[in-house]
């Protein structure tokens, strides 16, 4: 995932000193993630587990060479701490935050096209990790990682270390583990993902994770079916979920053409991608493309 | 009269556009919660009067006359052909559709409210709506000069009847943009000038409310030349509910059960469902997981509960009580299967919450608990509950399986 | 306290900022009704009573307590040294001053407001101000560390403690912006993140208001760390007062002279002075250059009437019987010099305005009229009034000399 | 005047139905200006004059090649009026509209800036003129103009359109007459004036007409002083306004080191700039350049 992400990457935490931002900022530092700074306004001048916290993020630019931030702050500040970054010049955000505004999505999305620079998970997201390289986020599975030729990219959050725990279990390593975000506007869809691992060299199989709503699933197939090259193995949460119940924040029901299951199938075998019926049988079939 | 949103994505690259109909999990408000925003914002709508029992009905009459349009307030589509809106000719008929209307269900819906209103003599019905682009992160202005009930059928048998135009969230829409695209629909004169200012005004509201969605269906032109919304939808945004406080409190107002509720009132995702073994997870990709496994091994969910995320002592209590509470009300559930995957914090709090909740369990249901995640903390959590007597599975495969072994030996 | 406004505006290449105070005809809110516009915008400001008789002084009391201080509240700058500010330690002192205070007039300004506030401990003052950059089309910020009422000195001799960003108008100011203006101004810590949340809640002031300048002269940190805001200035537009009816009422009140003030009220620019011959035309530049040819041959003018443009039967009737007042009331007045264009609408609703005027004139002051523009307008004009008995020349200079035969021959 | 307008300018009429619109579009024909279209939005079809109306800028320029825009809409929808010129392509607007509130004028001045194509003079400007060739705008000048080499700029309304008749009177032709407008932000300032009729051939002679208030002679004298060519007589109004009292909407007592009539007089002659004392001096000093 060289092209987002390496061990070399330098890395800003906004929202450090928050309870959260706290806490991750330790784990990711214990797996070997180089951390430079921290940003909360106010809080300049205060270190975080050894790490300098600055009040704005152009000054934490002044002090230190940083290409990547992760967002822990409130969710009615995101959208203001995303067009920080982005005019300090930060090339790639990790938005972990969750409950942002939809709105405020629409324009942190808005804000980064026009940028035509800046890149971004999440909201929303549980984050992102190379094996043995860089973890950013709340993953656990950094812990349970080791490094390998699996791509894992999933719209889920607990279920996007699950599937990376069952994969080391079977003695499959990961290439990149990745959350796009459960919210309806993230910043990297399934398609855009599955682009860019299909140029990473370290990446050989794909692992998609979906769920029911949305159509993110339906655009990657259309892609994978024109121009995908590498074996892409995908699993579907919700397959039993009863129409018209709310299945959490992170999913939705929908009807309609697109975005069932049904549909989400349709569309993944359409593609020549085969689908695990459970989460056990994913590394089975992961394990028959290596 | 009312239909569901529609939500064109365009995937091919010969510019098939497919229709796409999504509920998100957000609160919809109901027709006259949207009229009287719209009123607010100075989009005209019929004259009309809340009816929630009926001596309202009185005041209807005085102010609204016959013929009356009686419509039940249901936060969903296709109520017309479910017969939830009557027109009525007189007081007798009026009673009498005020008393059915109120008794009944919508697919499933109580009415407890009804919209009286005047009825229109209608000239043409068109459509304007603006939802968020997800794809393009802009509001998206959808319109056509025709609408009404049958607006998905003309956006996929006529795409060339319905306009469209992103909108950079930062800049907004502005009249003149609203004017060109009323020109683009092939208005004229009065109805062109009135349609834009509808249309601008829409988008008022869609930022005004920090909206998902906010539609107009149909925008009604009277015989006399006149523009109003005869029907009304805003989808907020529970995300920015906190600065709409007036409506944060109406969010449960649609959830029955009352488990549902409570768990609502908790925090926590709790689905009310008929099968026999209640699902939770912390995370709704997991527990919609775990569901299909227990499909999968022949068995049915009998309730979903996500925890949500950074699972605090009183929040794995909680849940669990709601639990327990399922299966004290419901005797077919059989087991309890509950996965917690610990990513960042330690098992600490969890397992006190867990233990809490063991001590008031009245019913005599197995839980059987899989513990995943940090290798550090799922040690200490097995630690930590190893004076208690429910199972701890660490593999989910044997976890969902152990399952049928208890349901066999019962 | 108080202190003008400043307006840098870079001239040279060089970078010598340059300062220049405009006072625009646009109202400026008197300080309380700008703190209290800051408080809606949740600003902090201290404690305050509004005083507009003696009795008010026993809430103040009550409410604020000694040391107490009271200000007068006038629209202008250099209050403090005019004597407008009194610092009292108890009730008898205040007694005193309130009485004092609301007896004079401040620089000619008739003190009908006092407000009381608590008298804070000043750890250190700051500036920040939201004002118009006309050349570049943007609000323009303008921040201080150091502030109160040296602000102007402090820009002269110390521009770099001065901080400026243009904002474009479309996009606003958003928070994260201000924090890195506040950084430039080398604040910390609480300090830091309170400049940069008064920062941005005056540029919501200033969009909020229409304003043409929201200020906050002195921005005062206290010695327990708090920031308030213990003066306001804002200007607002008169062009958008029509969207801020509150004070449009208001915009009044500050005109003294009658006459000035029914020039007001009926729509014309009229300014009372102190000379004996009256000026009036239907435009203020002309107006203006008119009162300088009459300086030039020795006169000085009595009264300025701008008519405006569009000029109607009614506007042309009013300000003629204005000016016929103006007359009656001061002897000095010695003649009426009046000079209208034609440039787009004929002169019959001039004519008949003036005929109109000229049936109730009741002083024996000549009225001298100069028409110019269109030639066909101004042939018609003198055709309609050939049946007066006033004075008409189609040259300004002859119009002008023929003020003086009168005034001789008188 | 060739950079801005000329006899082959085609011109648009944003709201040509209001009383004034109608009323000047008449004026405006009468003297040759070749006003093809007007919009109203909600009158398209009707036409004005013989002129055809359309219900947005849009579409009239599908239907006929224009350059020029002249603003007619009422106070509160010039700001929309004039972004939908520029969206459409107009290139040179004419806002004789006045009463613009502030921050409206400030938003049109960003817009064109940000356009980087769209020029324009006002608001509440009287227009601009060009003998025998075109008239946009109210000037009743041109019912007294000759051609000639005389340049007026001017701040004022009425003031423009006496200076020029005054010119005329004494047999000094012109070469163009222009209100720059009487609000504060206005698209044109005097010395971007003068800029152009530095450039332009017909020019031999410019005449500005100041005010007390703002800053527009002190920047055009820096700009004269530095680069001007050709021969500059000026007049100002207000030299006996005293201070404090208001001269009406256009004017504003100012002040400080600028802004007075004393700064103005300081900084025109000091650019070498001959100030006429009264209205009928400025054909004297003007003749003195012929």
């Amino acid at each position: 995932m060289g092209m987002l992400i390496d061990s070399r990457s330098k890395v800003l935490v906004q929202g450090i000193t928050g309870r959260l931002g706290k806490k991750q900022t330790k784990l990711m530092l214990e797996y070997g993630t180089d951390i430079v700074a921290g940003v909360t306004p106010g809080k300049g001048g205060e270190t975080i587990h050894g790490v300098p916290v600055y009040d704005t993020v152009q000054e934490s630019l002044e002090h230190h060479d940083i290409e990547i931030s992760t967002f822990y702050v409130p969710a009615p500040s995101v959208e203001d701490a995303v067009n920080e970054a982005i005019e300090a010049g930060i090339e790639f955000g990790v938005i972990i935050s969750d409950w942002v505004p939809y709105q405020d999505e629409m324009k942190i999305k808005r804000a980064a096209l026009n940028s035509e620079k800046f890149r971004y998970i999440g909201p929303n997201t549980p984050g992102i990790a190379i094996p043995d390289e860089i973890a950013l986020g709340m993953l656990s599975s950094p812990s349970v990682m080791t490094d390998g030729n699996v791509a894992i990219v999933s719209r889920s959050g607990t279920l996007t270390d699950e599937i990376a725990e069952e994969l080391t279990e079977r003695g499959i390593g990961q290439s990149v583990v990745m959350g796009l975000g459960g919210d309806p506007i993230v910043g990297t869809r399934m398609v855009e993902a599955v682009e860019m691992l299909e140029k990473d060299d370290e990446t050989e199989v794909i692992v998609l994770v979906g769920e029911i709503g949305g159509t993110m699933e339906e655009e990657a197939s259309e892609f994978i079916k024109e121009n995908g090259t590498k074996p892409v193995v995908s699993f579907l949460a919700g397959r039993s979920a009863p129409k018209q119940k709310q299945m959490g924040h992170a999913g939705a029901i929908v009807r309609g053409v697109k975005g069932t299951i049904k549909s989400k199938i349709r569309a993944f075998e359409g593609a020549g991608v085969e689908v695990a019926e459970t989460l056990w049988e994913i590394p089975d079939i992961v394990e028959k493309h290596l | 009269m009312e239909k569901n949103i529609f939500h064109v994505i365009t995937l091919h690259k010969n510019f098939i556009n497919e229709l796409v109909i999504q509920f998100w999990s957000d609160m919809r408000l109901l027709e006259f919660e949207g009229k009287d925003i719209f009123q607010e914002f100075e989009i005209n709508v019929p004259e009309r009067i809340l009816i929630e029992q009926r001596k309202d009905l009185d005041e209807a009459v005085e102010k609204i006359g016959f013929p009356m349009v009686l419509k039940a307030q249901v936060p969903l589509g296709g109520r017309g052909k479910a017969g939830g809106i009557k027109i009525v000719e007189r007081e007798s008929e009026a009673e009498k559709a005020v008393k059915e209307l109120l008794d009944n269900e919508i697919k499933g819906h109580p009415v407890n409210y009804l919209l009286a209103e005047e009825k229109l003599d209608i000239n043409r019905e068109m459509y304007c709506g603006i939802v968020g682009d997800d794809k393009n992160g802009s509001p998206e202005i959808i319109i056509s000069s025709e609408g009404g009930i049958n607006i998905e059928e003309i956006a996929e048998k006529s795409p060339e009847k319905i306009k469209r135009k992103r909108v950079d969230p930062y800049k907004g829409l502005k009249p003149y943009q609203c004017r060109n695209l009323a020109k683009e629909l092939g208005l004229e004169k009065d109805g062109f000038k009135a349609f834009s200012e509808v249309l601008f005004k829409l988008y008022n509201v869609f930022e005004g409310c920090d909206a998902k969605l906010s539609e107009i269906n149909p925008l009604v032109e009277t015989n006399d030349g006149k523009f109003l919304a005869t029907d009304s939808k805003i989808i907020m945004d529970d995300h920015s509910l906190f600065s709409h406080p007036k409506f944060e409190k109406k969010k449960d107002r649609h959830i029955e059960d009352e488990l549902e509720r409570e768990g609502s009132e908790k925090g926590v995702n709790y689905v009310d469902l008929d099968g026999n073994i209640v699902v939770m997870a912390n995370g709704a990709g997991l527990a919609m997981a775990l569901m299909d496994l227990i499909n999968k091994i022949g068995y049915s969910p009998a309730a979903f509960l996500d925890t949500g995320g950074g699972l605090s002592e009183k929040r794995m209590e909680d849940s669990l009580n709601l639990l327990f509470k399922k299966a004290h009300r419901d005797e077919g559930v059989k087991a309890i299967l509950a996965t917690i995957r610990f990513m960042i914090s330690p098992p600490d709090a969890m397992v006190k919450g867990l233990k809490n909740a063991l001590q008031k369990k009245n019913v005599d249901v197995p839980l059987i608990l899989i513990v995943r995640g940090r290798k550090r903390y799922v040690d200490s959590a097995k630690d930590l509950l190893r004076d208690t007597d429910i199972e701890i599975y660490t593999d989910i495969e044997q976890g969902v399986k152990a399952i049928k072994e208890h349901i066999s030996e019962r």
